[in-house]
């Protein structure tokens, strides 16, 4: 039997020629191929087959111009796969088929591209809206200490360039950020001083640490802590322990507190 | 416990959780099934809709997740200086929509549908975390495969990517041609049933 | 706008910061006085307690803040449990990038840098042990220096401070702006030079 020999020039080189001529057959392909949900490259050949026989068994009765380019097409497919079949080694069906293939699939990613586009204003409407769903952060699960999340070196400096873009820079910093610097808020070295003695009279020995329960700011801190290196000076009580843990004791429990010297004793700390 | 009682519980999770939560694994710890803590946080969205409070639930695929209802969005923007998303160019909705509609895909899949190198859009997608990775492709060079994440869905109002608009047909001209194909498929086999 | 729609925003701000939110701001933004903001919390606050929700609000100092309710602290620690460990809050960031880069910094300093109040989120750092304190500053007020851990290099994968990626080319328009901020600390600098 003599072998058909058909040409498939104009359907491989379908994107640099002419395309209207072929994008039917193309489609129709296509069109098959997605009805029965199959890849382009692993086209069963029984089936196409199978379509092409009935195709052919119909053709003569029916009117069935508009697919005639699929029915050569399909013919020309299942000759150069039963070639490829027959002899693994036919390089020139093999690369035939290969650019068959690769012409399907351009053009049916240009049918996609195409559908995308499409689509795309209907996401754009909705993205409008739908964006300003905000999400929460996640919060800590209670109890939760130390952090555990990993992060990128990167987020440091995309923080800062936000930092940066905001220019904000060169703002006002707020008044509580001198809040302890130069805010107003005295407490008289002396009369912390008197309230510790009073403290260690009616206590006996006290822990260091426990002198700075109840201070409610800094300010009161540092006087409180003011008050006892005072009081050490002037040789009124003692300190004794670690750093980690110390005690007082009144030497003079009977003395009046005495600052050993005149601004001393009048030191107010603000 | 008490219905009310489960459903505050549920809110203090999704609150307290800043992300989509499964379903699943609320009904797990609340030892019910899972339809009764769906239908529990379906009722906390309408009450929350009804109320106009400021906060809402969105439900993308088996996840809730709460959210500051989009009303409020300015107001909140403007007192946290958070800036507002910009809008997606072209590109970033082209690649965005490839991913929706074809996931999982790959760069290469993307690129030979738009025809251009897209490997800044895809980065960008990922960074605003409307893609995210899903695995290699088993093929040479083993590339990376991508898909939509449950912010894509929040944002662009779809609870599954069901709801994804339907793609447009293809061109005119394919249509027509597959029209006339199924009317011939149809009238063949009309034919055919008659001659039986 | 109406009192109940103002208590709902102010419902969404407080759930989208995650935060304390100084009242002030919020009153700023919705162009209402400080008082009315308070009262529009407070009663907010007493409706999520008596209703008893799954979220509470707290005040504290000038600030209020949306919280899970203790009472559901369970369920939502066994139900969270599994999820990634929360991630921090882009303020937190910014505070810890400038801690990172310009340690020892003490609050004032980070406060000048990002122009606005940071002692919550300071806080929150070093209650996550990312930045401890560094001795304190010889000048007037002795204020706290703050530097960066070892939990925070291994956060961010670093084996050393040497490690830290190069600071950004500014943007354009960043870039007038960098000037400034760094006439600025240089000014701040020579201003506690000078104060010792």
């Amino acid at each position: 039997m003599d072998v058909p020999v058909y040409h498939l020039d104009k359907v491989v080189k379908v994107r640099k020629e002419d395309m209207e001529d072929f994008d039917g057959p193309l489609d129709l392909i296509l069109h098959l191929l997605s009805k029965n949900k199959m890849e382009i490259r692993d086209i069963p050949i029984s089936l196409l087959l199978d379509q092409y026989l009935e195709w052919m068994e119909q053709r003569e009765r029916l009117n069935l111009e508009v697919a005639s380019e699929f029915v050569i097409m399909a013919a020309h497919l299942i000759y150069i796969k039963t070639r490829m079949l027959l002899s693994v080694d036919d390089q020139e069906a093999l690369s035939e088929m290969e650019q068959l293939m690769a012409a399907l699939e351009a053009h049916q990613h240009k049918e996609s591209y195409e559908q995308v586009k499409g689509v795309t204003q209907v996401l754009a409407q909705r993205y409008a809206y739908g964006r300003d769903y905000l999400p929460g952060p996640p919060r800590p699960l209670p109890q939760e200490k130390g952090y555990r999340y990993q992060h990128q070196p990167q987020d440091l400096t995309a923080a800062l360039q936000r930092i940066f873009q905001r220019g904000e820079g060169a703002a006002a910093p707020p008044t509580r950020a001198f809040q302890g610097i130069v805010g107003r808020e005295p407490y008289p070295v002396e009369t912390k001083a008197r309230w510790i003695l009073d403290q260690l009279r009616a206590g006996g020995v006290t822990h260091f640490r426990a002198l700075f329960r109840g201070n409610r700011s800094r300010s009161e801190i540092v006087a409180t802590f003011l008050a006892v290196l005072e009081l050490c000076k002037s040789n009124q009580i003692y300190l004794a322990g670690t750093s980690e843990d110390s005690t007082l004791t009144c030497t003079q429990p009977n003395g009046e507190f005495s600052p050993e010297t005149d601004d001393g004793g009048g030191q107010t700390w603000n | 416990m008490e219905l009310k009682e489960l459903e505050h519980t549920i809110e203090g999770i999704l609150f307290a959780a800043g992300e989509p939560v499964p379903v699943g694994r609320m009904a797990a710890t609340l030892e019910q099934d899972v339809e009764t803590v769906d239908r529990l946080c379906r009722n906390l969205a309408d009450e929350y809709r009804f109320d106009r409070r400021g906060m809402c639930l969105v439900r993308t695929e088996d996840c809730w997740q709460m959210c500051t209802a989009p009303e409020y969005a300015d107001p909140i923007r403007q007192t946290l200086e958070h800036r507002k998303p910009p809008k997606l160019s072209q590109t970033a909705l082209e690649v965005l929509t490839i991913v929706a509609y074809f996931q999982p895909v790959t760069r290469a899949y993307i690129e030979q549908i738009r025809g251009v190198d897209s490997s800044y859009t895809v980065g960008l997608l990922l960074e605003r975390q409307l893609i995210e990775e899903a695995g290699r492709l088993a093929v040479p060079g083993r590339p990376m495969q991508f898909r939509t994440t449950h912010q894509f869905l929040r944002t662009f109002g779809l609870s599954s990517l069901d709801e994804l608009p339907e793609l447009p047909a293809p061109s005119q001209e394919g249509v027509q041609m597959t029209l006339d194909l199924e009317s011939a498929i149809a009238k063949m086999q009309e034919e055919e049933a008659g001659e039986v």
